[in-house]
């Protein structure tokens, strides 16, 4: 069952599409730059790359290779690419979901960007070879319960189906595990992976949420976090890490992706999503809020938790 | 006069984050009403529980708290109009993933005491000290507080001893 | 819920409709059968305990409906109720047994049993005016009612406690009137719609139930009405099968015939008489049906 | 390095009794940064200031921290003496060792431990205090008063009398409010419009009021002493600074059926109009929705009769802007209807009363247009729907107030002595008529009040029911009432030939609007919420903000015009100072690590967050930041709390100063 | 010395290494991540895959301890860590990638100032390494010089052999000791053919070709389009075998804490932040020239070797894809 193929035939399409909607608004100067996915040297690989002439369009593609989120691109704690002008990005509906909270959260306003959707039927995960084929056991674990394949509200879209098949999903599934367990077991459990982590900040920066100029956790007057990949400081930046997080990821889990220690940190982010759309009825993503659920209350808000 | 103090083998930490115009002025209240408490508390003033960050709670954790009591005033009584309610779903979420990363919520208490409940400040402070002197002390983050990554670690005979007694 | 397309009850007739209310349970069948209504008779249905349970033993009364409640929601589908009495123990139970954690389990351990509450209980009235729709009741009128001038009799229970039944405002409902226009009938503005008519005391002090009921049919014939219409057997039972009774004490002449809401509504959708139980009323619509070309 | 002073109290014996304070400063006095640590016997007296300030000077102390009593009692003290000599007031802190230590422990030895933990703490944390300066904020001394009844008019004079000017909006065309539509006042019986007319006719000729009536509050932007007011000035078709007020557009209006709302639509009114004869200012309004030009364009007959050439159809709204210092909001109260409400209003008509469809059950102020001499009857009782005198009158008192069930559980305060009013009027004018009065409870406190009440019954012969009406019906051109009279313990049914209902007081409609364009809190029903319900009843949590009259909750005249003059006094209080002085505990943004992500704007229950550009030196755009405003910010600290980069601070409860506290632990 | 050494007989040594008191470190499974780690036996060993951090981390720790201090009342006391503590250690199954890069940071660690914590436990220190069987295309040791059978920083190295074992060849006296202490558990080499390398698909650079590039292109546009899609993390940094920078940092309360050495990465942004706030690498692709130039220039410049191994780490776990192997390549062809 993990071998079945999901089809990913619709892909070539779409980089033809994507190549000549992005060579049209270049040529046609009604955007500074396309940031897009470009192929890479290792076999069926690919990069994030910014394309700023109509002549260099044809480099864009779209694969199973195109795992990033784009969207960090955009935010201000990415001053590499320059946010003069509109800027073109190739987004899949769950980078969208970013771009959403972004525009929500004053990051980005909707007329500066020209948002090219990706008909998606998923990408591979992060530990997989970028040549391998798709299948439901090579795909990236956030496809498993993808509710975006197509984009809405974008400028432009391939027109496109993709083919999604019913897959399992991992993170309720991890969630349901982890919480039938003792605090105890828990602890354990995420003692183990934090312990994992060298504090190499993937997770941070690949975030489109992360665009603070200066982290919390970079300051040491205070010291919030300790900045010392001990479990201890381990510890607190994960939990201060889903805690900011808390009500904006919308689940593109980048963070999950690039971690090199393979820790599963798009699990916690889940599990804050699940709970605030419990407490509060709210899920990040969908449309452009001014206020996200823990910037804004109800005085029936729920307080069992208080004596 | 005094009754004979019973003596316990663990004598929980433990520490309050209290709002300035109800809880503290409930233990204000305690304290001029003569109530009596179990002396493990520590309290620190905030202007509004809509100032608590919950990494302070965190923080509290790992200085090597057993237990955080997080107060401030009744829904509507919020001398800042709202900080009370903002606080109310920001500790709503922290306590729930403090809860899957596995602290065990029993160390972890939010109330509302008003500048009028002197009672109901003894009865939380009471509440949370012996609930947590029973879970005894917080091991985890004393634990991890001295853990080490294998590679950075040392096994001089002194610094283990010196390890062991902290 | 019941889809809206496809209407489906179980039905739980009452006791009354099974002996003196008859006419009111086969207009109830009759009509629902032309309108395409499914009603399914709850097997084994057994009293609710109206009117005296509920005042003698609250865990009996609570019992008896909710075991009514548990055979029904094995039927399935939302429960059609006729008689306002019933109507009232039933939602009353529902409402009791849901606030009420400590009674919920007596009562479970009583019937041994779950209670359904969130089953859907409804009054033939809230079927004919909201599921089935006034837009639709019109359309399967065939003989409008025209011209016949009606009381809409509400009693009591249907729209009272303020908490438990949720039919219609509880003050001034306006749902029969709203049938009745859908059916053509004109209604007339009275102010003894929500009176009671004594129906607790119509054994024991008759006399309370001659006072009461005679302030409603003089207050109908004051308004100007042809008739009343109820919804209820126990109303129906002091307005109609006293009235002669009530004529006699206050030396007052009525001859105002009380209908059944199906029996009215059956007659617009082109029922004949004797599928409505028409002769069964005591005090005689004939005369006043011919009069006004209604047969 | 710090050099602290630290300073152990011993509250006579109320501390020291539990604390061992010397062994309290000697171990403090060991701790790093501190210089000089002792104890006294009464640290707040004027030789324990006397010994701090000496300690400052000689030690040439940098912080200090007092042990004594909870800083909520003296902690303005020591920040005084600190002050004094020399030193910032807020590099002083207070531990509180007596009620959150001495007083609630027993056992010695755990106390003073605890004491000197408590101290310790506040020892790191003093350390990272800054000096804070204090914030000054200009103050214009300019006030708006929104609502032109009794309440805002005797603001505006109050406060105009002080010698500042002030802006009166008034929603109507003319001022006056409810208090003008009144007949007579209890408990005196004296007539509402001869003691309210001259009032009216004050702020008028006011050479410190500016009068904007048939006008809106459309925006309110700014911060005690410094709010930026919009005005919306409604096109009222006629030029005020032209119109001469002889009426004749009045009498030549071809339409003249308009039911006069003033008159509770008993009276007619033509198309241009003023809502009563005494009306300030005696300038007309077109009615635009029933005036012939304006519906079908055909008309202008008053145009063509106007001498002064006033009319003028083609007039806008117009927004003015106002600079103001304060704000007095007192846009009064409106009655409670019976009719259906809306499904799903948590308010609820009264059916039982047939959700008022009957012609002669009327509300309380129809009975007092009916009693004015003034009004459409001319003073008359007389039945809106014949005419005919009522000899039997029924008064139902509690109509929507303390009638949970109804969704509005308030006393509304005024009913108990208007009914008693009414019952005497009616006394008066029909003599052989009887009035009955349904009622809960008589509540009569007031200057004279019961004295009045009982008069109603005594001399008024009001026959007093106690018990609630269950059901009104029509009966041929009765109303026949039924109710219980519980103190006999029977029922009654009273046929009646008009029924008067003393519906509840409520906000006015869109109070909840004008809140939020104002900034301040309201409760559920929508009366304005003041600071402190016994301590500031006439301010509101919003700085620079005060309330008058009813819509703060029900009211009675004499009340209304109390409250007004004390919101008046604040005012004036305020305006007594050229600048404003606060405690800087406030929010301060730190613009290199802000990325305007506007989190503490979308939090901050005071509107303090301004969006700020910050530009380099060609003038290019670099970033939008935050910027508290500090007049305005509260100083709750939620946006710090929010902020996901820490990059706006309170002042006075930093980061450093927690986490200093925290990790003394 | 040339050897034989059966797969059970290399558990048996390491088994009876742990059972005297050696720390034997070792790639195993760490919460589902192949890292390097102390093993409490052999059973938990992964020799068939490459440690996902790499072996410097045995001498050069992600975070260590070399201060502490603790003030009572007005007297602080400082503690130095004593290096001595360090225990003896064997380190198994390095891969050539991750051994050459060890004695590439001798170099610096014993320039002008001896790093005695990394020397220290370089002397406590014999490592065995293990000749590589398979490879991927993110592989490029041969691209710098080295290959998959290099014994390079090996006191001891491995090769497996068709049939199971290892050949087994000793390069210093750590290695040979070791086998000495244990000649029993070895045997003559039994003539089976070694197990075919592994070959890494890319060609070798031309590194003096690139280093005169390097030399002459300090500022050149290509360092933005190579590094517009840096996104400013360390995982290259920290997971490369030869990256060896770090910062140093006191953490703790006014009461106690620790000095402490932990990794640093030149992409962070704040590697070179200065205190004024000024930051002369303001952007992504100054950082990235940095972390070229160190690798291919300013380390040949000081001490005349290369500082990459070729082992592909940066580039699997390159968050953006950036491919170190794919921009050294392009710059020896300019």
């Amino acid at each position: 069952m993990h071998d079945n193929p999901i089809d990913t035939s619709i892909y070539a399409a779409v980089t033809e599409a994507i190549q000549g909607e992005a060579r049209r608004i270049l040529s046609e100067g009604h955007v500074a730059a396309v940031v897009g996915y470009a192929a890479a040297r290792r076999k069926g690989s690919a990069q994030p790359v910014v394309v700023t002439r109509a002549d260099d369009a044809g480099k864009l593609i779209f694969s199973a290779a195109c795992v990033n989120n784009l969207a960090v691109y955009l935010t201000k704690a990415r001053k590499e690419i320059p946010k003069s002008g509109k800027i073109g990005i190739v987004v899949k509906g769950c980078d969208l979901k970013a771009l959403v909270g972004l525009m929500g959260e004053s990051q980005l306003k909707r007329e500066e960007l020209y948002l090219i959707g990706v008909p998606c039927a998923g990408v591979l995960a992060s530990t997989i070879q970028p040549d391998t084929a798709l299948t439901a056991g090579t795909i990236a674990p956030k496809c498993r319960e993808c509710d975006a394949h197509l984009p809405t509200g974008c400028d432009f879209v391939p027109a496109r189906q993709p083919v999604t098949p019913e897959l399992e999903k991992h993170y309720s599934a991890e969630i349901a595990r982890l919480e039938a367990m003792t605090p105890a077991e828990r602890w354990a459990y995420w003692k183990g992976q934090f312990k994992k982590c060298i504090k190499c900040y993937a997770c941070r920066q690949v975030c489109p949420f992360c665009f603070c100029e200066q982290c919390l956790c970079d300051r040491n007057k205070p010291q919030m976090v300790e900045t010392t990949p001990r479990p201890a400081g381990n510890f607190a930046w994960h939990i201060v890490r889903a805690m900011h997080l808390a009500g904006r990821c919308a689940g593109c889990a980048e963070c999950e992706r690039v971690c090199p220690m393979d820790i599963p940190l798009n699990l916690l982010n889940r599990k804050m999503a699940k709970e605030l759309k419990e407490l509060y009825d709210y899920e990040a993503g969908f449309e452009v809020r001014e206020k996200g659920p823990l910037a804004t209350y109800d005085e029936k808000d729920d307080q069992s938790f208080i004596k | 006069m005094h009754p004979e103090k019973t003596k316990h083998a663990f004598e929980p930490k433990i520490i309050a984050f209290v709002c300035t115009w109800c809880t503290y002025a409930g233990a204000d209240l305690a304290g001029t009403s003569r109530m009596q408490y179990p002396a493990n508390v520590r309290v620190l003033k905030f202007p509004c529980t809509g100032r608590i960050d919950p990494v302070f709670i965190l923080k509290a954790f790992q200085q090597g708290a057993d237990g955080v009591l997080v107060s401030g005033c009744h829904p509507g009584d919020c001398h800042y109009i709202a900080g009370n309610f903002h606080a109310r779903r920001r500790f709503a979420a922290f306590r729930k993933l403090l809860e899957f990363v596995g602290v065990d919520l029993g160390r972890l208490q939010f109330s509302w005491v008003s500048a009028a409940e002197g009672g109901k400040w003894v009865e939380m402070v009471t509440g949370l000290t012996e609930r947590v002197r029973l879970m005894g002390p917080m091991q985890e983050f004393k634990e991890l507080a001295l853990e080490e990554q294998w590679s950075g670690a040392i096994n001089t005979p002194e610094l283990q001893e010196a390890y062991n007694s902290i | 819920m019941t889809p809206r397309n496809i209407l489906r009850y179980a039905y739980y007739p009452g006791c009354s409709l099974h002996a003196s209310a008859g006419e009111y349970d086969l207009s109830t069948r009759e009509l629902f059968k032309k309108l395409n209504i499914g009603l399914t008779e709850v097997p084994d249905w057994f009293c609710c305990g109206a009117t005296p349970a509920h005042n003698v033993d609250e865990l009996l009364s609570l019992s008896l409906c909710a075991k009514n409640l548990e055979l029904a929601a094995r039927v399935g589908g939302d429960l059609a109720v006729a008689c306002a009495a019933c109507f009232s123990r039933l939602k009353t139970t529902q409402h009791v047994l849901s606030e009420s954690d400590v009674k919920r389990q007596q009562v479970e351990k009583a019937i041994d049993a779950p209670v359904p509450l969130n089953g859907n209980v409804k009054h033939l009235l809230d079927i004919l005016a909201r599921d089935l729709g006034l837009e639709r009741l019109g359309q399967a009128v065939t003989k409008p009612l025209f011209g016949l001038k009606v009381a809409c009799y509400y009693g009591c229970l249907l729209t009272r406690p303020p908490e438990v039944p949720n039919l219609d405002c509880v003050e001034a409902p306006t749902i029969m009137e709203d049938v009745l226009r859908a059916i053509g009938a004109e209604t007339v503005a009275w102010s003894h719609r929500l009176e009671c008519c004594g129906a607790n005391f119509t054994l024991s002090r008759p006399g309370v139930v001659l006072q009461l009921s005679h302030a409603i049919l003089d207050s109908a014939k004051a308004a100007g009405a042809d008739c009343i219409m109820v919804a209820c057997p126990l109303c129906h039972g002091n307005l109609d099968i006293r009235q002669k009774e009530i004529e006699g004490v206050y030396s007052t002449h009525y001859a105002m015939p009380v209908f059944y809401i199906t029996q009215l509504v059956g007659l617009a959708a082109g029922l004949k008489a004797d599928k409505l139980g028409l002769d069964a009323l005591i005090v005689n619509p004939m005369p006043l049906l011919k009069e006004k070309g209604l047969l | 390095m710090s050099r602290i002073g630290v300073f152990i109290c011993h509250c006579g014996e109320n501390i020291s009794r539990t604390v061992d304070v010397e062994r309290v400063a000697a171990e403090v006095g060991k701790l790093p940064g501190v210089a000089f640590a002792t104890d006294y016997k009464y640290m707040c007296s004027d030789p324990g200031q006397g010994l701090l300030k000496k300690a400052i000077r000689e030690e040439r102390l940098s912080h200090v921290v007092v042990a004594a009593c909870s800083p909520r009692m003296h902690e303005k003290t020591f920040r005084k003496a600190v002050e004094s000599a020399g030193l910032n007031p807020f590099l002083c802190e207070m531990a509180n060792i007596r009620e959150h230590c001495s007083w609630v422990h027993q056992d010695r030895k755990e106390a003073t431990v605890k004491a000197i933990e408590l101290v310790g703490m506040m020892v790191e944390r003093v350390k990272k205090n800054r000096v804070l300066p204090t914030i000054t904020v200009p103050v214009t001394k300019r006030a708006l008063v929104i609502g032109g009844g009794i309440a805002g008019i005797q603001a505006a004079l109050d406060i105009a009398d002080a010698g500042y000017e002030v802006i009166l909006v008034e929603r109507e065309p003319s001022i006056g409010g409810h208090m003008a539509q009144l007949s007579e006042t209890f408990p005196t019986l004296d007539c509402s419009q001869c003691i309210m007319t001259p009032k009216m006719v004050d702020v008028a000729n006011h050479p410190r009021i500016r009068l904007y009536t048939y006008a809106e509050i459309e925006r309110v932007e700014g911060y005690i002493g410094n709010f930026q007011v919009t005005v919306r000035r409604k096109a009222r078709s006629v030029i005020e600074e032209k119109c001469t007020g002889c009426g004749v557009c009045m009498e030549k209006c071809p339409v003249k059926k308009i039911p006069n709302k003033f008159d509770q639509n008993l009276g007619m009114r033509p198309a241009i109009y003023v809502p009563f004869p005494q009306a300030v200012p005696n300038t007309p309004v077109i009615d635009r929705e029933n005036c012939i030009k304006f519906k079908t364009g055909k008309c202008g007959v008053c145009r063509k009769v106007c001498g002064p050439g006033a009319v003028d159809y083609e007039q806008e709204d117009r927004l003015i802007v106002e600079p103001v210092g304060a704000i007095v909001v007192a846009t009064g109260f409106d009655l409670y209807s019976i009719e259906e409400k809306p499904k799903g209003s948590p308010i609820k008509g009264y059916g039982e009363f047939g959700h008022g469809r009957i012609p002669d059950v009327i509300d309380g102020m129809t009975f007092e247009r009916l009693a004015s001499a003034s009004g459409p009857t001319g003073g008359k009782i007389l039945r809106p729907s014949d005419g005919r005198e009522p000899k039997q009158i029924v008064f139902i008192q509690c109509v929507g107030s303390r009638a949970r069930e109804k969704g509005i559980s308030y006393c509304s305060k005024i009913c108990c002595m208007y009914t008693a009013k009414h019952t005497m009027l009616y006394h008066h004018k029909v003599h052989d008529g009887q009035a009955y009065v349904f009622f809960m409870d008589a509540r009569t406190p007031g200057k004279n009040y019961d004295e009045f009440w009982r008069r109603s019954i005594e001399e008024e012969e009001a026959v007093y029911i106690r018990g609630m009406v269950s059901r009104l019906y029509q009966k041929g051109d009765k109303i026949v009432v039924m109710g219980s009279d519980i103190a006999v313990g029977v029922q009654v049914e009273i046929e009646a030939d008009m029924v008067v209902l003393a519906t509840a007081v409520q906000p006015q409609k869109g109070a909840d609007a004008l809140a939020q364009k104002l900034g301040i809190s309201y409760d559920k029903y929508n009366f304005y919420s003041e600071a402190h319900a016994k301590l500031r009843p006439v301010e509101c949590a919003t700085a620079g903000i005060y309330l008058a009259g009813a819509c703060q909750g029900p009211k009675d005249i004499p009340d209304t015009v109390s409250q007004a003059s004390a919101a008046a006094a604040k005012v004036i209080i305020l305006f007594a100072r050229d600048q404003l002085e606060r405690e800087p505990i406030v929010a301060r943004v730190r613009e290199a690590g802000c990325v305007g992500c506007f989190y503490c704007k979308k939090v901050c229950p005071y509107g303090a967050v301004e969006e700020k550009e910050i530009r380099d030196r060609q003038g290019n755009l670099v970033k939008v930041v935050a910027y508290v405003n500090p007049g305005v910010c509260g100083g709750c600290g939620t946006c710090q709390a929010t902020c996901p980069s820490k990059s706006v601070e309170l002042d006075g409860y930093t980061d450093e100063q927690i986490v200093a506290m925290i990790e003394a632990l | 010395m040339q050897l034989y050494i059966s797969e059970k007989n290399l558990k048996a040594l390491l088994d009876r290494l742990i059972a005297d008191g050696m720390r034997v470190v070792a790639p195993r499974m760490d919460a589902g991540t192949p890292l390097y780690g102390p093993l409490t036996d052999s059973a938990g060993i992964v020799l068939d895959q490459l440690p996902r951090r790499s072996a410097k981390e045995a001498f050069f720790p992600l975070c260590e301890d070399i201060m502490s201090y603790e003030k009572q009342g007005r007297k602080v006391s400082l503690t130095d860590i004593d290096p001595a503590g360090f225990p003896e250690t064997v380190l198994v199954g390095v891969r050539p990638c991750d051994a050459a890069a060890i004695p590439v940071l001798d170099a610096v660690f014993s320039w002008d100032y001896k790093d005695e914590f990394f020397l220290e436990r370089r002397r406590k220190t014999t490592i065995v390494g293990l000749a590589c069987t398979k490879a991927d295309d993110a592989c490029f040791c041969t691209a710098v010089g080295l290959s998959p059978a290099n014994p390079k920083g090996s006191d001891l190295f491995l090769t497996p052999l068709e049939g199971g074992g290892y050949a087994c060849e000793t390069f210093t006296e750590k290695g040979e000791a070791l086998v000495n202490a244990n000649r029993e558990l070895f045997a003559e080499p039994n003539g089976s053919t070694a197990l075919p390398l592994a070959e890494p698909q890319t060609e070798r650079f031309d590194l003096k070709k690139v280093k005169a590039w390097l030399d002459g292109h300090f500022e050149d546009p290509a360092w933005d389009s190579i590094a517009v899609r840096c996104v400013g993390c360390g995982a290259c940094a920290f997971l490369c075998p030869a990256c060896h920078c770090f910062d140093i940092v006191d953490e703790g309360t006014e009461k106690a804490g620790k000095r402490r050495k932990n990794w640093d990465a030149c992409g962070f942004w704040k590697f070179t932040h200065h205190a004024s706030g000024h930051n002369p690498r303001d952007l992504q692709p100054k950082r990235y020239r940095n972390r070229i130039m160190h690798k291919f220039k300013y380390y040949d410049d000081k001490f005349g070797q290369t500082l990459c191994s070729g082992c592909g780490r940066c580039i699997r776990f390159c968050p953006v894809g950036i491919d170190i192997a794919a921009i050294v390549s392009e710059i020896s062809k300019k």
